[in-house]
């Protein structure tokens, strides 16, 4: 035997079913509100904008009551017509200076006309002769051959210069550190460790560097800061103390000793 | 086959009938709409193409195929009295959503039109897919943006939206005069309210004239 | 435009004029010759588009495009005679690749040269495609076949390439040297090692040309 109960249940779940398909199928409240319009059968233009609110207002009061989620925007719609009819009830205020209910009732009445009028127009545009449709374009195009007259730009000194390019490349070679002309610090400090026990008093570092690196500027300059770094390591350890007069005057180093 | 020959100088002008001949091949080579200024740029010197294509639509009045014009360019497209001919032809487009539908609509009545103002036409925000999609079929392109604060973008209908629908520009569109006529096509502010920056600026500037 | 209202009875054959417009409409739309069979079986139960071919081959005859039989089938194409229509002509300036100078220059100043010697002076390998390029614009060719095992190709200049260039021959390009002296080498002199490779390489070159 069927329960009445379980079958109110049933019809009322029917019923949100129903509902919930028609919220969805509405895209915003302002097409809800369009298609409750046309159930006043009259002219947008001459709408009951009283009515229509309550209509939607009752719309959205049987969606709360069947617990179907509204949207925000159907929801704020629904407080903006509840005002506007509270407005449309009472007598107009003419102190108050913001637009009177009338205004706002034509505002909305426009935007439905307005809506109804680009679904209208939207209807006439899909239902014309289209290109692909009804009217066809040429199947079988022939084509433009473009024939693109390509002039290359290019001097005899383009040519020129790209020949001393290929010929001049093997000049440059990749960077490599030539250890032949280089005096490391390393090697320093091992030469200065057995010879600043002869420095017992003041003497110059160039006076230091070693034979065979002297000549070469590039070698010099190797041998040169490699010694430089390596008295200082010395003077920081204890076993000798530099001088210099002035900028760029000689550097001189003295065996410190013990006292 | 009669075959006049066609004098090649540089200096004379060929006759009108001729210059008909040669609009007719070019535009019947193509599948799209070419302009006036490409057809020019193809023929002989001191040609006029914008005299022979007169003379050309008239011939292919009534006939199978027609001198269409979309926007500056002109094509031939078959009759559409013809188009249950054609179901070989016939191109499955892909469905276009309501929303796309009436966005369209939007554009080609409202144009050129901000997103703001689509959106407050149909009441709902507009999906990126919605633009997305009328960009990729080439119906709506970016217009100028809108001297207003913000400088939003705008939307315009493209010669290929004109070219699908059949329409010499956007003024042909059906019911366009009645609808501004009846004041339809009109940016109107909601009274008093601020609903966005652009009818703010509008309802702010009128407000200062008041005063 | 003139469109005659359409018997669209399924008992009453369309009158030949009606089928000359559906013929023409069907050769137009389609992307390959219709033959007869098929023009037949798209167009109402009944018609002849035997005679509306005729007929509307007639109507085309010495227009911009003719009707044309293809094996079995039909066309439109454009006249014979408009063929120079077809063609644009765009006149471009374009750059060669650095590869492409690079090869020609090798070719100009090794000339009779083998892709292996190109390859080493450039010390990368030389496309196929830059050696095609500059084939195709003529500025070089191909040489005697060196008689060296493998018996490879050489590459020589071409008298356009001279002619290009403003030179008599391949001899006039100037050595390195003179580059260099005419301040035309603008490469930064690196310390050292720049003195002897030069004559090496004009030597080479004058070996090469008197082979």
């Amino acid at each position: 035997m069927p329960d009445p109960a379980a079958d109110w249940v049933r019809d009322d779940r029917l019923t949100a079913e129903v509902l919930r398909v028609d919220v969805a199928g509405f895209e915003g409240p302002l097409d809800l509100l369009l298609s409750l319009s046309r159930s006043q059968k009259v002219d947008l233009r001459r709408i009951s904008v009283r009515d229509l609110a309550e209509q939607y207002l009752g719309f959205v009061e049987q969606a709360r009551a069947l617990r179907i989620e509204l949207a925000a925007d159907y929801l704020v719609m629904a407080a903006w017509l509840a005002y506007l009819k509270s407005r449309l009830l009472l007598p107009p205020d003419p102190r108050d200076p913001g637009p009177s209910a009338a205004d706002l009732a034509a505002h909305l009445a426009f935007q439905l006309e307005r809506l109804a009028a680009m679904r209208d127009a939207a209807a006439r545009l899909m239902a014309r002769d289209r290109l692909g449709q009804q009217v066809f374009a040429r199947g079988l195009p022939e084509d433009v051959t473009r024939r693109r007259d390509i002039r290359y730009e290019m001097t005899l000194l383009d040519l020129m210069r790209a020949y001393a390019r290929t010929r001049t490349r093997d000049e440059f070679r990749p960077y490599a550190m030539d250890r032949d002309h280089v005096f490391t610090m390393e090697q320093a400090l091992e030469r200065l460790r057995g010879l600043i026990g002869s420095a017992a008093t003041w003497t110059d570092l160039a006076s230091f560097l070693p034979k065979g690196w002297d000549k070469s500027p590039m070698r010099r300059r190797s041998a040169t800061a490699a010694h430089f770094a390596a008295v200082l390591e010395l003077a920081k350890a204890g076993q000798i103390t530099l001088r210099q007069s002035d900028p760029f005057a000689a550097i001189q180093l003295r065996h410190r000793g013990d006292g | 086959m009669t075959q006049e020959p066609i004098e090649k100088s540089l200096f004379e002008v060929p006759p009108l009938a001729e210059q008909e001949r040669m609009v007719e091949a070019i535009l019947f080579a193509s599948a799209e709409p070419v302009s006036l200024a490409e057809i020019a740029s193809r023929m002989p010197h001191g040609c006029d193409p914008a005299e022979a294509l007169v003379i050309l639509r008239r011939r292919y009045e009534g006939r199978g195929v027609n001198l269409m014009k979309v926007g500056d360019a002109y094509a031939f497209r078959t009759a559409a009295d013809l188009g249950h001919l054609m179901h070989k032809e016939l191109r499955e487009t892909r469905k276009l959503s309501r929303a796309a539908i009436e966005t369209l609509a939007i554009v080609a009545y409202h144009q050129p039109v901000t997103r703001a103002e689509i959106e407050e036409i149909r009441g709902v925000a507009v999906s990126r897919g919605t633009v997305d999609q009328l960009m990729e079929l080439d119906w709506i392109r970016l217009g100028r943006r809108r001297m207003t604060p913000g400088r939003p973008v705008t939307f315009v209908v493209t010669d290929s939206f004109l070219d699908h629908f059949g329409l010499e520009s956007a003024r042909d569109l059906p019911g366009l005069k009645e609808l501004r006529a009846a004041g339809l096509l009109d940016n109107r502010p909601l009274p008093g309210a601020m609903t966005d920056d652009e009818d703010g600026a509008v309802t702010g500037q009128s407000e200062l004239f008041e005063d």
